[in-house]
């Protein structure tokens, strides 16, 4: 029985009393409406009914008038609501952009937000910004949907008492003042690393109040490694920098540097800029256990245990110092056997062919050894300075690992901690197993948590304080390379709440300072009084401060450490190795209450609402499990109840356990979702561990994965070939692309200025479905839940289908971005019995939600099966205040009709009318569909075929292009560019 | 004032002669009434072929001529639309159309024109005043004549000849 | 029949009249208004209570469906259409037999149709009623269901006459519309023998009103056969492109396992097939209910299960058919559709449907088996069942498995799927009972030509029993 | 005495028949004539706003342009309904003691805005933008009517899709030349229709019929 309570996105709606959207926002917001469905306003007096809308009353209108013929009622009056003083910078009805940076890993990330009369509703890559290009990752592009999620804390509370903010500032600065009499001995902090200069400047002056405080770093997910592998390699912890344009050769020593890891926007975009000329292709070998996006961009995927990845990096560095004459390398490297042994000897063969054009990249999960090594490799090849830059740290704090969280909890247990501050993400939940962090906090007199959301450590805290969503909030961060961006927000804060640097500053006594002040005053203080004003609406209107990239050093390698290192160095794990590993899209977890992500198909399982273990189909043999199969994972006596899923490629005997579900105090979205990883991991290995034993308990739990099948049968649908055998497989392409005859006369569009299209590089593209997210944020799309993607009922206009080819041990992989390819003879269209979807003069195949009835005959004749049907209604369920998030340029969908990838048609209507109203046309390469602005990695693009110079004119015409399924003649306006592979003919 | 003569025969073949015999004297108002179609009734009371079939080729003709045009002018001339790149005039996705509404229409031409040559819904009629006449569609047969009241003596006397088992009047207005 | 004179007017092949005696008019009449006007019966009521509450569980699905929306179902992407359009079809497939029997064995003189015709056409009707409301149903918006239709609308827009769907509201109208007619046309001169004869007077004013006046005129018998017999014609073809664009929802489209030219005759028989079994699952109940044994035979049955049996051979024909048409034309999706009915997960179903279709029918060669009612009422719902898997192959199936691996998926039916298709069934029934009840099941004045007709037959055989039928005086 | 029918049973049966058809034909065509009657449209019907702006005053008195008040006709989709500061503009000068502005001014003091009704609605799937429309050549009288005239602005057009059809499918008999934009008392010259043309071809007007001109 399908649920028939609607069962979408789990949150309830709210209470009357909760409708009203609070009085900060409004004096921005209110406008003068244009008709926008969604987008409207709660509206101050008289709020439409959440339940029963204007839309929903049209449909029993229109019912009721097709059975009762005259008995119609009206609708009430719609109201206008005016500004009383309109913000000068506001035209309503249409958007403005505002650059920000949003923090990853304590990094900003640059972006540019669109917001419509104050509300933001989609964020963009900042072109400007170092770590973006213009590309967007997972976490920004679902930022919006965190901003309004109605499950956000509201306010301030202390031991359950609600408290307003000057009433919490007073109390902290009682605390404060308590704590200062011992010079805070008894105070700790603990805090995420960031980049903040803003945070630095507090943080030091809560040093000079409390300098017997300590502030303890923690991320579940660090860098530690590779800082530590710096220090052993330079004598000093160092950034790292990888520049993989004019890097030929790559070796990838467990590192997702496409999707998860370090600059993975900009890496991504540098990657796949040398995917594309046959004659300037890279190569790049991935030595991984999990089966990653990077290892799916991959030309050749080296599938180790984690554990026996560094032994790799070693016999490779062996290969380079016997083979190829880096003696420096001799005391690093240790030879393999066997089939290791060859594929070391070619990579280093490859490596040592591109010197100086070559790069060595080890991942996070590697221990500080396997970085060192990294280093040595790529000194000893002349790499360094050329594909590898070192920096001074950008983080404030060098480390952030399980070791201060235990000092920690051994200080807690000691009862010396009266007062901890925590700005760090749910530590209870992220900690490590053994500390028991949640049963040690309530022991903390004072527990001050600054929580988004209620979570496991909101719990047992004493006083939780709401905090503000970073689109909400003043502050500054630091990108990768250094170049520092000013936080600004994009509206008022929804609920009351406050800043990381508000509740620092409460500490100092200075509350009420506000995070503007605070960090607008620390810039005018680094940056001098003189011209400061113009200087900072510059740093506002750009999302960067210029000149702020911390410069690169190239210290001298100490080759004997490292030796020393990698000979103290852990041996590969015995037994099944378990491997931890944050999640594509929830991270360490800290996104698990943002519905868009849960479901987004994760890039490589296309699972959704769920984690789960993973292991390769051999291990999954031994143990007698299948995808699907609930097990018991028991590792060092801690043990946990997972769903497992079999992946192609993956390590035997190695199972991955990916973070950040199995939530045990969590909201509607997370709550369910997934098996808790964290359960099992130890402080002392938090990231490989060994002996994992595995039970298979004979139960189920279904998988929502969106995609079931994953090889092509046969058939040509995601073309991959190696560069060598492009030439000879260009009369197939041909024959693949172009008009096909036919005995319907042609329409013909020689005579329109505009012919819109679409071309997606699949040699660009890597698969992480940031483009099938930027179209759910900017196309209203409605998150449905997991019992409906059990149904196979998504409703992403855009998917990534991932194929795999070769054998299921060890598959090499091609993803395909598939939304509507707007065909010229669209199959849809002489179907729908009521013109519902149509063809434009300019080639789009239009979809009319309002004209349609529900038959979904279009989506039974579309062979590429990208039309999504709102089989129930998908958004009034919703609370009132998500409906701020929609795009008023696009009509929310009601239930009963189908909807499509429409080519972001709303961008091209506002550029067509923004051209004419100029006098002007469209430029070939001037309208951006949401995907492609969003993919790091460039591989779609849209435009105007008519335009013999755009970008999508010439990729259309480029000899890589094909159109799927051409063989039906339905002549699809998105073309395909087939993906390039270059593997290394010494494996062949 | 007419009246009308009801006779019940006990036979086919007496039926059809009483009604030859009565035509053959100029009595053009006659019928005959069964259960099942008689043979030979439509030569004893010299009816022509029916029109019907007339009736149902014009209606199916104008039907699907309709059909056709409707077609033809809502999506190909009234609002042409691309769909597919198929033309919007497209002859042959407008045959199973032009054909269903030439059979409804000719469907239609034959059952409301059956109506209107039967004369019928006439839920009232003098033969019905006849209580017995109540055999007629089980399994009786009978001859009605209307004439002229003047006449009724004489063609009721002639029906007696003709073998007649029973013999009502019934005169045309009012209740007997 | 060119019997010689000195023997029987019985076709030694044919053991079995199509009228068991030679009843005279009153008796037959009798016999036949027994069931309208004879008192009701417990067997009746109970089915119609228990199969009231199939209906009511129907009403629940309806009302899940209608408000809360077709999300009820189980129908998803890519399996757009699910149990619906699988049923839709199925009906109306069985609504042709009952066309099939009135008209065109009525075209071709086929003496043994008029017992069991009204029976048939009023199977016909109901099955379209049942069929009609699942394309409105499965509407994501049914009540917008009217912009299907041409009509002139302040939009300016028209419906798309390309597609199969207005060709469907046409089809499926104008079917209903015909049968409706050809059924109430047959019925007139009996509701008048009902109005004569009943003895209440209210159901003499209530079979009056539906007379419309009827008083057996040889004027209007003459319009009403050449009418009647025109009727069948046009019904005739009608049927054969109801069920022919029906097929078109299908065939014009590109899906593997849908885009072919075979399925209009494939469709055509298949609809045979299952609605002679209908009859047969019907009758062979309804005939011991009501006492009908003199006029429904076994003869009857007999015939009406050589039809199946060579519907059924044409449907099998269909299935080889299909699979060299799939392998010949060297599609791989179009080979992929049916190597996945053989290998693909639903490929139990497959099995069984060609059991019932293939297999089942084949013990019909047996003449024993022919007239055996067990044997025939089981074939019956074997066959019954069998097509509908066959729609929901083809339906379902289909879509489950197209061009990208990516995109398939399963369908799993809901309660909703279920209550609409076994309610449908039970409002089928109620409809059907209703129709037994107080209408006359057999036609009346039909038999009573027959009867004549074989008066006749005999009277040209010597020794015959003559030409006055028994009881006449 | 026998007749089941009565004579007159006849006349009513006929009359029920004809009576069902005629309830059956009056239905549909009533519902068509509903929906196009200005009772379905929602035409001719002033609208008593929570403020007492008497657009005659304004506009032919006091020779307002209507972009005065609604100022982005011109670059935005949506007109904009003015401020409270934009009334103030002048009336915190004149008429500032007036009690007709009464809730103008406690708009502007309380900082509540004003809550206006509509008047032209469009659906929410309809995608109006008066800057194309304004900036082509359609003036406002076009759609909105003489609203120097109404004391209470009503709608005067129809709305309704086979509406903008009209204008879309042939815009020459409806543009002006943009210097005339929101004039209210503009005559065309006495051949519109070449008027019109002349003004496409100045205008480069491409009035559009793909649905997602309108519907996105």
């Amino acid at each position: 029985m399908p649920p028939l309570g609607l069962p979408i996105y789990g949150q309830p709606p709210l209470a009357a009393g909760d409708r009203r959207a609070p009085d900060a926002w409004r004096s921005l917001a209110e406008r003068a409406g244009q008709a926008d469905p969604a987008g409207r306003p709660p509206d101050g007096d008289a709020p439409a009914p959440a339940s029963f809308g204007r839309r929903s009353f049209l449909q029993v209108l229109s019912a009721s008038a097709a059975l009762a013929g005259l008995a119609a009622c009206k609708p009430p009056r719609e109201r206008v609501v005016s500004y009383v003083r309109r913000p000068p910078e506001v035209t309503p009805s249409l958007p403005s952009y505002y650059a920000t940076a949003l923090p990853a890993g304590g990094y900003g990330v640059g972006v540019v937000v669109e917001s419509h009369e104050g509300r933001p509703t989609k964020v963009e890559g900042n072109p400007a910004h170092p770590s973006s290009l213009g590309g967007a990752g997972l976490p920004e592009l679902a930022s919006p949907l965190e901003l309004y999620d109605p499950a956000r804390i509201a306010g301030f509370r202390r031991g359950g008492r609600p408290l307003a903010w000057s009433a919490l500032l007073d109390e902290l600065s009682e605390v404060a003042a308590r704590l200062a009499q011992d010079g805070g001995a008894r105070l700790r902090v603990l805090a995420e690393p960031t980049s903040s200069p803003a945070v630095a400047a507090l943080r030091a002056d809560l040093r000079a109040r409390f300098p017997g405080s300590r502030l303890v770093a923690w991320a579940p997910v660090s860098e530690d490694a590779a800082r530590e592998g710096t220090r052993l390699a330079f004598g000093r912890p160092l950034d790292v920098e990888h520049r993989l344009a004019t890097a030929d050769v790559v070796l990838s020593l467990d590192a997702d540097f496409l999707a998860t890891e370090g600059d993975h926007l900009r890496l991504a975009r540098e990657f796949a800029a040398r995917r594309v000329d046959a004659a300037a292709m890279n190569r790049l070998y991935a030595a991984e256990a999990t089966y990653t996006v990077t290892g799916g961009a991959a030309d050749h995927r080296l599938r180790l245990r984690a554990s026996e990845i560094l032994g790799f990096g070693r016999a490779v560095a062996a290969a380079l110092a016997s083979a190829h004459g880096l003696a420096a390398l001799a005391p690093l490297g240790a030879a393999a056997g066997g089939a290791q042994a060859r594929l070391a000897a070619a990579v280093a063969a490859d490596l040592a062919r591109a010197r100086g054009r070559g790069l060595v990249l080890a991942g996070q999960r590697q221990p500080a050894a396997a970085h060192a090594l990294a280093a040595a490799m790529n000194d000893a090849l002349g790499n360094a300075g050329a594909t590898v830059l070192y920096r001074e740290p950008v983080l404030l704090d060098r480390s952030s690992g399980p070791e201060g969280l235990a000092a920690l909890a051994a200080e807690i247990r000691a009862g010396g901690v009266d007062t901890l501050v925590i700005t760090a993400w749910n530590p209870v939940y992220t900690a490590p197993a053994e500390l028991e962090l949640g049963a040690l906090l309530r022991r903390v007199p004072n527990v001050v948590y600054l929580a988004a959301r209620e979570d496991e450590t909101t719990a047992v805290a004493g006083a939780v304080v709401a905090a503000a969503h970073p689109l909400e909030s003043w502050g500054d961060l630091r990108a990768r390379d250094g170049t520092a961006s000013v936080v600004q927000p994009l509206i008022a804060p929804l609920v009351a709440s406050a800043t990381e640097l508000d509740l620092l500053a409460a500490f100092l006594d200075r509350g009420q300072v506000g995070a503007w002040a605070l960090v607008r005053e620390g810039w005018r203080r680094r940056t001098g009084d003189e011209g400061f004003d113009r200087r900072w609406d510059r740093w506002l209107a750009d999302g960067v401060v210029a000149g702020t990239a911390a410069p690169p050093v190239a210290p001298p390698l100490d080759g004997a450490a490292i030796a020393a290192a990698l000979a103290a160095a852990p041996p590969p794990v015995a037994g099944v190795e378990a491997i931890f590993a944050p999640d594509d899209k929830v991270l360490d977890g800290r996104l698990g209450e943002n519905a868009w992500l849960q479901e987004l198909p994760h890039p490589v399982s296309k699972l959704t609402w769920d984690n789960a273990a993973l292991l390769s189909p051999a291990t999954a043999a031994r143990l007698g499990l299948e995808t699907g199969a609930l097990a018991t994972l028991r590792l060092h006596g801690r043990e946990v109840l997972a769903p497992v899923l079999v992946q192609p490629g993956h390590a035997d005997e190695a199972v991955t356990l990916p973070l950040g579900y199995g939530r045990r105090v969590a909201g509607a979205v997370a709550t369910g979702a997934g098996f808790d990883a964290y359960a099992l991991r130890r402080g002392a290995a938090p990231w490989i561990d060994g002996g994992l034993e595995i039970a298979p308990t004979g139960a189920r739990r279904a998988l929502a994965q969106t995609q079931g099948h994953f090889t092509m049968d046969g058939r040509a649908l995601a073309l991959a070939l190696p560069v060598a055998a492009l030439p000879g497989a260009l009369a197939e392409l041909e024959e693949r692309r172009g008009p096909l005859p036919s005995i319907l006369p042609e329409v013909d569009y020689s005579g329109e200025p505009y012919r819109w299209g679409m071309a997606i590089d699949l040699s660009r593209c890597i698969g992480c479905g940031a483009c099938a997210l930027a179209c759910q944020a900017e196309n209203n799309i409605p998150v449905v839940g997991r019992s409906e993607v059990l149904n196979s009922r998504e409703m992403h206009w855009l998917r990534v289908d991932r194929y795999y080819e070769g054998p299921a041990e060890e598959p090499a992989s091609v993803s395909q971005p598939l939304a509507c390819v707007h065909c010229e003879s669209a199959p849809c269209e002489y179907v729908c019995p009521v013109n519902a979807t149509v063809h434009s003069d300019e080639g789009l195949n239009e979809m009319v939600y309002n004209r349609c009835v529900g038959t979904r005959y279009c989506s039974n004749n579309c062979p590429y099966k990208v039309r999504r049907f709102n089989y129930l209604d998908y958004h009034t369920v919703h609370a009132p205040q998500l409906a701020m998030l929609q795009n008023p340029d696009v009509t929310v969908r009601a239930r009963g009709v189908m909807e499509k990838c429409s080519y972001c048609v709303q961008r091209i209507e506002r550029a067509r009318i923004g051209a004419r109203v100029a006098g002007g046309t469209i430029g070939g390469d001037q309208v951006v569909s949401a995907c492609q602005q969003a993919c790091p990695a460039e591989a779609i693009v849209f435009g105007n075929l008519a335009d013999p110079a755009s970008r999508v004119a010439r990729l259309a015409g480029g000899e890589r292009r094909y159109d799927l399924l051409h063989e039906l003649g339905t002549r699809p306006r998105t073309g395909y560019l087939a993906r390039l592979r270059n593997p290394n003919p010494d494996l062949a | 004032m007419r009246t009308w003569l009801v006779a019940e025969f006990a036979g086919e073949p007496e039926l059809l002669a009483a009604a030859r015999a009565l035509r053959a004297r100029g009595h053009a108002d006659l019928d005959l009434h069964s259960g099942v179609p008689l043979h030979g009734a439509e030569e004893a009371l010299g009816l022509r072929r029916s029109i019907v079939p007339r009736l149902a080729l014009a209606g199916g003709l104008s039907g699907a001529v309709a059909g056709y045009l409707l077609q033809w002018w809502t999506v190909g001339v009234d609002f042409p639309i691309n769909l597919g790149n198929r033309p919007p005039h497209s002859p042959p996705a407008f045959v199973p159309i032009t054909f269903e509404l030439g059979v409804l229409v000719a469907a239609g031409t034959i059952f409301l024109g059956l109506f209107a040559l039967w004369g019928l819904p006439r839920l009232h009629h003098p033969v019905f005043e006849v209580e017995a006449f109540r055999s007629a569609t089980i399994d009786g047969l009978w001859l009605s004549a209307g004439v002229e009241a003047e006449e009724a003596d004489g063609v009721a006397a002639e029906l007696e000849r003709l073998g007649a088992r029973r013999i009502e009047r019934v005169p045309e207005e009012g209740e007997p | 029949m060119s019997a010689a004179p000195g023997t029987p007017a019985v076709d030694p092949l044919e053991p079995t009249p199509f009228l068991v005696g030679r009843p005279g008019d009153r008796a037959l009449t009798e016999e036949l208004v027994a069931t309208v006007l004879g008192p009701t019966r417990r067997g009746w009521l109970l089915l119609v209570a228990a199969l009231g509450a199939g209906m009511a569980f129907w009403l629940v699905a309806l009302g899940a469906t209608l408000f809360v929306g077709i999300g009820t179902w189980g129908n998803n992407i890519p399996v757009a259409w699910g149990f619906g359009i699988t049923t839709f079809v199925w009906w109306i497939g069985i609504g042709h037999a009952g066309t099939l029997i009135s008209a065109i064995l009525l075209l071709f003189q086929q003496r043994w149709r008029t017992s069991i015709n009204r029976f048939a056409e009023a199977m016909t009707l109901f099955a379209v009623a049942m069929a009609g409301m699942y394309p409105i149903l499965h509407l994501g918006r049914p009540w917008l269901f009217w912009w299907l239709m041409p009509y002139p609308s302040t939009t300016r827009l028209w419906p798309n006459f390309k597609s199969a769907l207005p060709w469907d509201v046409f089809a499926i109208s104008t079917y209903a519309t015909v049968s409706f007619l050809f059924w109430f046309l047959g019925l007139i001169p009996d509701l008048a023998t009902l109005r004569d004869a009943a003895t209440t007077p209210r159901r003499r004013r209530i079979y009056g009103l539906l007379a419309f006046g009827w008083r057996g005129s040889a004027r209007h018998w003459r319009h009403y056969r050449i009418g009647y017999l025109l009727l069948a014609g046009l019904a005739t073809p009608l049927v054969v492109s109801v069920h022919t664009i029906v097929s078109f929802d299908f065939a014009i489209s590109l899906l593997p396992g849908w885009h072919t030219t075979i399925f209009p005759p494939y469709f055509v028989a298949g609809a045979i097939f299952s609605g002679f079994a209908m009859v047969v699952t019907l009758i062979v109940p309804a005939r011991r209910l009501l006492g009908l044994e003199r006029v429904i035979t076994i003869r009857h049955l007999d015939n009406m299960n050589k039809v199946i049996l060579a519907t059924g051979l044409m449907v099998s024909y269909g299935y080889v058919m299909e699979h060299f048409m799939a392998w010949y034309g060297g599609d791989p999706a179009e080979a992929f559709a049916f190597v996945n009915r053989w290998t693909g997960p639903y490929r139990h179903l497959w099995y069984l449907q060609l059991f019932c279709n293939v297999v089942t029918p084949q013990i019909l060669w047996f003449p024993r088996m022919r007239r055996n009612l067990v044997v025939m009422f089981v074939v019956s719902l074997l066959v019954n069942l069998g097509m509908w898997l066959e729609r929901f192959m083809i339906v379902v199936v289909s879509l489950s498995r197209d061009f990208l691996p990516s995109s398939w998926a399963m369908f799993r039916p809901t309660w909703v799927d279920w209550g609409l298709l076994f309610g449908s069934m039970a409002t089928f029934g109620v409809l059907f009972l209703l129709f037994l009840r107080f209408l006359p099941v057999i036609p009346i004045a039909e038999v009573k030509e027959l009867r004549r007709e074989f008066d006749h037959e005999d009277r040209l055989v010597a020794g015959g029993p003559g030409h006055r039928p028994e009881g006449a005086p | 005495m026998s007749a089941l029918f009565s004579r007159k049973a006849d006349g009513r049966l006929k009359l029920a028949l004809g009576l069902a058809g005629a309830a059956v034909a009056l239905a549909l065509g009533g519902a068509m004539f509903y929906w196009r009657s200005p009772f379905g449209t929602g035409q001719f019907h002033p609208v008593v706003q929570p403020i007492q702006f008497d657009h005659r005053h304004h506009v032919r008195d006091d020779q307002i342009d209507c972009r005065y008040c609604h100022a982005s006709v011109e670059r935005a989709p949506s007109a904009g309904i003015p401020a409270t500061e934009v009334c103030l503009s002048c009336h915190s000068q004149i008429w500032n003691k007036s009690p007709l502005l009464d809730r103008v001014r406690a708009s502007w003091f309380e900082g509540r805005p004003i809550r206006w009704l509509r008047i032209h609605r469009l659906p929410d799937f309809v995608y109006f933008n008066h800057a194309i429309h304004v900036n082509k050549g359609v003036g406002c009288v076009e759609c909105h009517g003489r609203v120097d005239r109404m004391a209470a602005v009503e709608q005067v057009q129809p709305l309704n899709m086979g509406w903008c059809l009209d204008c879309h499918r042939n815009p020459a008999p409806r543009l002006r030349p943009i210097e005339e934009i929101t004039s209210t008392t503009w005559r065309p010259p006495a051949d519109r229709a070449a008027f019109g043309a002349e003004l496409m071809k100045r205008y480069s007007v491409h009035a559009r019929v793909s649905c997602t001109t309108c519907h996105r």
